[in-house]
């Protein structure tokens, strides 16, 4: 059995030259974690619920900015799918880093509690922005605005667009996405609270997938024939819906409002698919979370309730009851501004 | 003595053409490890954080899964089958135990009835493997959308996140003050029963058998149908335990629990030496190939490096290791052709390809 | 030929009457059990919201969200009819489908020009796929495993968090895949055409019977001379093509680009011809089987809701249909094989 | 040399694999208008011979001519253009694909755009057939159809080839007497109307029968050719062995004890019917029959490895579950399968293990195996059989055919059996090894085993068994004794009739 001889022989020698290749260009390309070993107190990680999102790319990009001003490290990884334990290997990564503070959109309000109790044991602060977990989980939850106030928001604008009455429906992210959950809870409670006449006639999930939502939109419309509106709250779904909507025989007949990005929908504003729809703006949302979490890993807050902190250009902050900051109302596009903003 | 009379002399045989080092050291086994050494040596040496013992706690928890999977995997896979629906087992197990635990069942009956559940759904794989003679890839694809589709049904929109504290505790405790996880004990167990059983026991002789030649097997006694239909349903158990795992370490229990998460381990599983074609693998090179997986994911993330890399690497190193094989097999075969054709009168122990249909 | 053969009497091959043969093995097929299947579906749904079918919308996403999974259901077919299966379709259409947009994104490239490229790109992700199957010998399934990981990563490595919006579509294109014409829509008459061109090739050239001879029994095509390797990389080249093809017809349809484009399409188009009657390992199937099997499980999954199913338990009917398809195929191949011997027996 | 250049010529080709010579001098020489029987023993290198001339493997030295002219084919499409056409001992068809597309496949006739004349195929195989008088439907598919007919596909297609060269590997090899009439009637026809056939077969009698020419190879080496009617078939057998054989039937004395083995009214439709026999201690039953008559099925169905309808096997005084061959071995029944590389052994598992597999539940006595335990219980049995290895790692599949027996017989022996089933002990296996084998199931049966021998070839079950017992259509025709065991008997029961619907073209 020679041939096996040199045949395994062989095969040690090449798949050891390859695993080397491979550990080398891993080695070769450093992305911000250099530099002296054990903690780093002044290093701020994102971890978005998914790459590729430009609802996160944007916060992403004020949070690196925020940092620029800080002056400290700022590094974002993160899954490629919107699934809690892909999330959790990230979290544990920058625990083992020592990374000083992480900021976490969660996919799950406790399936990555362990992992985020995991990092704050290893003297890494969290905080979370746009989805917050359970409160013991983490530092600071940093609100986009309060949730009655974007139920509100949304359940006026559709209100307003198909006339006070007739059956609406909700596009949403994945079913387990807390702040969607939150919202669409107490978008039905203000239906019933100020408008009796409009009806949720369901809800159905677009897992924040492009097609899926596409698809859910063309299926919600037929189940419906009487259906008058649509309110997405997420960013990837309306825009999906408003593509659908848009070269459908119900462009203008049904309403579609929710939260999406003003460059997204600029084209749907424009054509008149869309009236309008709201955002808080999510660079200052990831620039307010930076902040938060230097000023959690520096030492200058803790989280209490009634805690102060610095946020550079948006002034201060007061950390509120369970830790919550609030960035403030949501901003209303419609064709009349939606010019005015690039993100 | 003899019994082909008139000759007196017995014949005497070495056991063995190569001596005992070689047999252990010149091994795809040996060589998966040893490139796992290199990878962890390297990136202990170069990646920072990478030596710190936390990094053992995160990945035990992280492969976990894949492990426990892996193991009847690899034994399915040496008999010449494969099981795709693991993963969608992973999302019933959690799903039924959720819905379970909601309803108020106690912690652990519920436990033991949502692994009789992957226990059965395991069966259902393996009787229509054996009994009707599907082929498995075509069947396991259909039960993966099914077992899925039951567990996304089952839970809708929701994620049962109620547990008791002290379950994910202890799934996710140390032993001792060290960084390595209490889990590692039983699944320091389940790797020991499963290499026992596939390596040192008559089932697991006839489970290479089978996979080597299933008419040969069964024409030596062994009962290559029934060898498969406890395998299978081996699988779906422990795909189960792997979906309670799952959920006591989320501390929730989803539908789209481990999604994908059976392409890695089929990926581990033939990183690790064993043959797709069936007949051939070993524990040892399978728990050293989920490991490798593991260790570059880690490494590399923590290296700052996105999911993305890692997914390349996952899929270079496994068309690399079965070309591996085939290429240097190709090379060798001058050398080997001496060998087998040394006493036979026709240079064809090629094997005359299987025909593959069950008629 | 000039010879004769002083053979016993030949017992002549009866001819039986052809039209009636014609019509019960007609309705025998399975592509008919399959179209039946999905007319019953049309015919409930329909009568359960009108809606389905007689509306724009209903009739035009009954013709069109089809159209992207025939496109991989062909390809698939033609692959897993040479005994092999690619895995990677998923991958090769995201990958491809981001080039193209990164094209329009980066170049001034004509439409045409970058649908050209986007398909030659896929057929050379086949390619690879091909080359790696037939020369190491390895099985598809694992080949097309390691590139669906590489495809995938290269696609999300080269994407970044970049997103293509519908904005940097030229619109040409994007009207194209929303439009229609006599009733149908666009993207609805490139997948019939491409089935047409299919059809022609696996039942009428040599390429085609060649695919299925190779996958019938492997070991007679190389007594046969049958030039397999070839055939091998035809197919799956073919199949990457129609990849990169469904790429742009995703592009010209949905307008957005993102990371997860055609994930776990690639079940779906295994499943698609599984449930079409192509048999898992080679040599019998048919193409318009594969497409009828994309039409029926894109449209149960827009069925389901419509009869009050909640859509979470799609997944679980397109499970259920496969097991039930291989299940069927068995049980009618025994029947099959029981009828021959008995004929044999007979004789 | 005659003027006249041959239809096929072979000098001194040769074919290594490695360092393995596979063909030294193969030499050939055909003319058209002739039968030519090639013989040899397995392993003489006719084998590699053929695929050589039928474009499969390149030779590496010699000439090869057709017609005179030197070629060199690169595949077998290759040397399908030039008119060589092979069928082989197993047809190899496309299950799948209609009995038209099967003759025409790689070559089908194709219009301008590359559109197959499906019309044109069909009118072209309905012509053959009814020259062959195959009633064969040509749209079916060839999945089903028995080796016969699959036979006739192949020759059809060498037909349709406008074959000038038609090589025939041991097609009789898995044919019934009428098959093989109508076979043989084939080839002269070809022949008279200049064809230049080659016949490969180890059945003498067909041999002399049908061919006008002999050659003979023996290690990969030409030896003779004569015509037909200059040599006897004991000078062709002493030229294939290279020496002179005695005693191939070493027959022992031995005591028969009590009944061993029953099978009482064994019925499986279609196959076999109301098969019931004894075989007691220390007796040697050959179960004669023509192939297909049911034999082996009988054994398999005994063994327990195929199911059976009605009827029951009585092992020692206790019955044998059916469909449990574990069950069975642990009873003591033993069954060498025909098929030694499909069923007898696990080719690329080492020797060691495949010796050990039936025995490792009682090898493991702690449940627990190891190779340790199994080379030593292999070694013993190795080398009570004299298989002819180095090591005990060494692969089965790399072993001649007679040490694969061997391995299968030590496998067996090793159950330490009550009851031995043997399904054709000594095909495709070296003269030498034989008679050793021979020898064996003599020595086994003198010791008290009792044996059921399943065999084609008539001398070894007339030289060896004690009863005969034979099985026709399924059917048991005969039991005779080893007296009245002649041949004539033994064919007479073998062929006899017993359902009307199958005494077809008795004439032919």
């Amino acid at each position: 059995m020679t041939s096996k001889f040199r045949r395994a022989g062989s095969a040690v020698a090449i798949v050891a030259a390859l695993g080397l290749a491979l550990s080398a260009c891993g080695g070769g390309s450093d992305s911000g974690s250099d530099g002296e070993g054990g903690s780093d107190t002044s290093s701020i990680t994102f971890i978005p619920k998914n790459l590729g999102n430009p609802y996160f790319d944007a916060s992403d990009k004020g949070g690196k900015n925020a940092a620029k001003e800080i002056g400290t490290k700022w590094s974002q990884v993160g899954p490629t799918e919107s699934t809690p334990d892909s999330q959790v290997s990230f979290i544990n990564t920058a625990t083992q880093q020592r990374a000083g503070a992480l900021v976490v959109s969660a996919n799950d309000p406790t399936a990555i509690g362990d992992a985020l109790e995991e990092a704050r044991n290893a003297g890494t602060k969290v905080v979370t922005m746009d989805s917050d977990t359970e409160p013991q989980f983490r530092d600071i939850f940093v609100s986009q605005a309060d949730a009655a106030g974007i139920a509100k928001s949304q359940v006026e604008l559709i209100a307003e667009q198909i006339g006070g009455k007739g059956e609406i429906a909700v596009l949403s992210a994945a079913a387990n996405a807390t702040n969607q959950n939150e919202w669409i809870k107490l978008m039905e409670e203000e239906l019933t609270a100020n408008h009796p006449d409009i009806k949720l006639v369901q809800t159905v999930y677009g897992d924040d997938d492009d097609q899926k939502s596409f698809d859910k939109t063309a299926g919600l419309l037929q189940s419906h024939p009487n259906l008058k509106g649509i309110i997405s709250p997420t960013t990837v779904g309306i825009a999906a819906a408003a593509r659908y909507l848009s070269d459908s025989q119900y462009k203008g007949k049904v309403a579609l409002t929710g939260l999406g990005t003003p460059n997204q929908m600029r084209e749907y504003i424009k054509d008149g698919t869309v009236k309008s729809f709201a955002l808080w703006d999510p660079e200052q949302l990831g620039y307010l979370s930076a902040y938060a979490a230097d000023a959690l890993a520096s030492g200058d807050i803790e989280g209490k309730e009634g805690d102060k902190f610095e946020a550079g250009d948006l002034g201060e902050y007061t950390v509120g009851a369970d830790g919550v900051v609030v960035l403030g109302e949501p901003t209303v596009f419609d064709e009349s501004n939606i010019d005015d903003f690039d993100f | 003595m003899s019994l082909l009379a008139e000759k007196v002399e017995p014949r005497t045989y070495a056991a063995h053409a190569k001596p005992w080092w070689q047999r252990t050291l010149m091994t795809r086994d040996a060589a998966i490890i040893a490139l796992l050494v290199v990878v962890w040596t390297y990136a202990s040496i170069v990646i920072l954080n990478f030596s710190d013992p936390i990094t053992v706690y995160f990945l035990v928890l992280d492969i976990t899964p894949i492990l426990l999977i892996a193991l009847p995997m690899t034994l399915i896979i040496i008999t010449g089958e494969i099981d795709l629906s693991v993963a969608s087992v992973v999302g019933l197990s959690s799903v039924l135990f959720g819905v379970l635990h909601r309803e108020g069942v106690p912690m652990v009956a519920a436990m033991v009835l949502a692994l009789l559940a992957c226990a059965v759904a395991g069966a259902f794989n393996g009787v229509l493997v054996t009994r009707f003679g599907l082929p498995s890839l075509a069947v396991t694809i259909g039960t993966m959308a099914l077992f899925r589709g039951i567990a996304v049904g089952a839970l809708g929109t929701t994620a049962i996140t109620d547990w008791p504290d002290a379950w994910g505790d202890v799934v996710q405790a140390r032993i001792g003050d060290s960084q390595i996880p209490l889990m590692t004990v039983p699944l320091v167990v389940l790797i020991v029963i499963f290499a026992v059983v596939l390596h040192f026991t008559p089932f697991g002789r006839g489970i290479f058998a089978a996979g080597l030649s299933k008419d040969a097997a069964r024409f030596s006694g062994v009962n290559v149908d029934r060898t498969k239909l406890i395998l299978f349903t081996l699988s779906g158990l422990v795909s189960g335990l792997a979906g309670i795992y799952f959920t006591l370490r989320y501390g929730s229990a989803r539908g789209d629990n481990a999604t994908g998460l059976e392409l890695q381990v089929v990926a581990a599983v033939l990183l690790g030496g064993v043959s797709i074609f069936g007949g051939r693998g070993a524990i040892p090179g399978v728990i050293a190939g989920v490991v490798l997986i593991g260790t570059i994911g880690s490494a590399l993330r923590l290296d700052g490096l996105s999911a993305n890399i890692i997914q390349i690497i996952t899929g270079v190193l496994l068309i690399a290791a079965v070309i591996a094989a085939s290429v240097l097999g190709w090379t060798g075969r001058i050398v080997g052709t001496y060998r087998r054709h040394h006493s036979s009168e026709e240079p064809s122990s090629k094997q005359s390809p299987e025909r593959k249909r069950s008629e | 030929m000039t010879t004769t053969l002083d053979a016993p009497a030949p017992a002549a091959p009866q001819p039986r009457n052809r039209a009636a043969g014609r019509l019960t093995s007609l309705l025998k097929q399975r592509e008919t059990g399959i179209a039946i299947a999905f007319v019953a579906l049309l015919v409930v749904t329909t009568a359960v919201n009108p809606n389905f079918l007689f509306s724009t919308d209903g009739w035009r996403d009954l013709t069109l969200t089809p159209a992207i999974l025939v496109c991989l259901a062909i390809g698939q077919a033609m692959v897993i009819v040479t005994r092999n299966v690619d895995l990677s379709v998923g991958s090769t259409l995201g990958l491809t489908a981001y080039l193209a947009g990164r094209l329009f994104l980066d170049t001034g490239l004509p439409v045409i020009v970058v649908v050209l490229i986007a398909v030659a790109a896929g057929a050379v992700l086949g390619l690879i796929n091909g080359v790696l199957v037939a020369f190491a010998k390895v099985p598809a399934l694992v080949i097309t495993l390691g590139t669906l990981y590489i495809y995938r990563g290269i696609m999300l490595e080269w994407a970044g968090s970049d997103r293509i919006n519908a904005s940097d579509i030229p619109p040409g294109l994007l009207d194209f895949g929303t439009g229609s014409f006599l009733f149908i829509p666009n993207l609805a008459w490139i997948s019939l055409a491409l089935l047409a061109a299919a059809i022609y090739l696996m039942r009428s050239t040599r390429v085609g019977r060649e695919f299925y001879a190779i996958g019938s029994d492997p070991a007679a095509a190389t007594l046969y001379g049958l030039r397999d390797k070839r055939r091998v990389l035809q197919a799956f080249a073919t199949s990457g093509a129609l990849a990169g093809l469904a790429g742009i017809l995703y592009v010209s349809r949905y307008g957005t680009i993102s990371s997860g484009v055609g994930q776990g399409i690639e079940l779906e188009a295994v499943g698609a011809a599984v449930v079409g009657g192509v048999a898992i390992f080679g040599g019998s199937g048919t193409v318009l089987g594969a497409a009828l099997g994309a039409y029926l499980l894109t449209t149960i999954n827009r069925a389901l809701p419509v009869l009050g199913i909640p859509d979470f338990w799609q997944q679980a009917v397109v499970g259920a249909l496969i097991i039930g398809a291989i299940v069927l195929d068995r049980y009618f191949a025994r029947r099959q094989h029981d009828k021959l011997l008995a004929e044999r027996e007979e004789a | 040399m005659p003027d006249t250049p041959a239809a096929l010529e072979l000098r001194d080709v040769a074919k290594s694999f490695g360092p393995v010579r596979a063909l030294r001098t193969g030499s050939l020489r055909v003319e058209a208008g002739s039968i030519h029987a090639l013989v040899g023993e397995n392993g003489a290198g006719k084998s590699t011979l053929v695929k050589i001339v039928a474009g499969l493997y390149r030779r590496d030295a010699g000439d090869y001519l057709l017609a005179g002219e030197q070629v060199d084919f690169r595949n077998t499409a290759d040397a399908k253009q030039a008119g060589v056409a092979v069928i082989y001992q197993e047809p190899t068809l496309f299950p799948d694909l209609s009995v038209t597309e099967n003759i025409f496949m790689g070559r089908q006739p194709t219009n301008r755009w590359g559109k197959i004349d499906r019309a044109a195929m069909r009118t072209e195989v309905v012509e053959l057939f009814a020259r062959l008088g195959v009633p064969i439907e040509p749209d079916r598919p060839t999945e089903g159809l028995s080796i016969a007919d699959q036979q006739l596909i192949e020759i059809a297609k060498a037909l349709s080839l406008d074959a000038k060269v038609l090589i025939m590997d041991e097609p009789t090899a898995a044919l019934s007497g009428n098959e093989v009439d109508r076979l043989m009637t084939v080839a002269r026809t070809l022949r008279d109307q200049g064809c230049a056939v080659v016949f490969i077969s180890h059945r003498f009698d067909e041999v002399f029968a049908l061919c006008d020419t002999i050659t003979v190879m023996r290690d990969g080496a030409y030896i003779s050719t004569d015509p037909i009617s200059a040599v006897t078939e004991d000078e062709i057998v002493q030229r294939l062995v290279g020496r002179e054989v005695s005693n191939l039937y070493p027959k022992l004395e031995a005591t028969v004890g009590k009944p061993m083995l029953e099978v009482k009214g064994l019925t499986r439709t279609g196959l076999f019917h109301d098969i019931s026999l004894t075989v007691r201690e220390g007796e040697i039953v050959g179960l004669a029959g023509l192939v297909g008559a049911g034999r082996s099925e009988v054994a398999q169905a005994i063994f327990g490895v195929d199911p059976y309808e009605s009827g029951e096997v009585i092992l020692d005084g206790r019955p044998v579950p059916p469909g449990e061959p574990r069950r069975a071995i642990e009873m003591g029944l033993a069954f060498v399968p025909e098929d030694r590389r499909q069923h007898g052994l696990v080719l690329d598992a080492p020797i060691s293990r495949n010796i050990t597999l039936p025995t490792s539940g009682r090898l493991a006595r702690t449940g627990l195996i190891s190779t340790g335990i199994e080379n030593r219980s292999a070694a013993d049995w190795a080398a009570r059989l004299e298989v002819k290895a180095a090591t005990l790692d060494t692969v089965a599949g790399t072993l001649s055919g007679g040490n694969q027996q061997k391995v299968v017989l030590a496998k067996w022996l090793s159950t330490q059996p009550k009851v031995l089933i043997i399904d054709e002990p000594t095909r495709g296996i070296d003269v030498g090894t034989k008679s050793e084998v021979h020898r064996l199931l003599s020595t086994l049966a003198q010791e008290g085993l009792a044996i059921l021998m399943i065999s084609s070839e008539l001398p070894e079950v007339l030289g060896m068994a004690d009863r005969v017992i034979v099985l026709s259509e399924g059917h048991q025709t005969a039991e005779l004794s080893r007296e009245e065991a002649t041949p004539e008997a033994v064919m007479r029961a073998a062929t006899a009739h017993h359902s009307t619907t199958l005494n077809v073209s008795e004439a032919s």
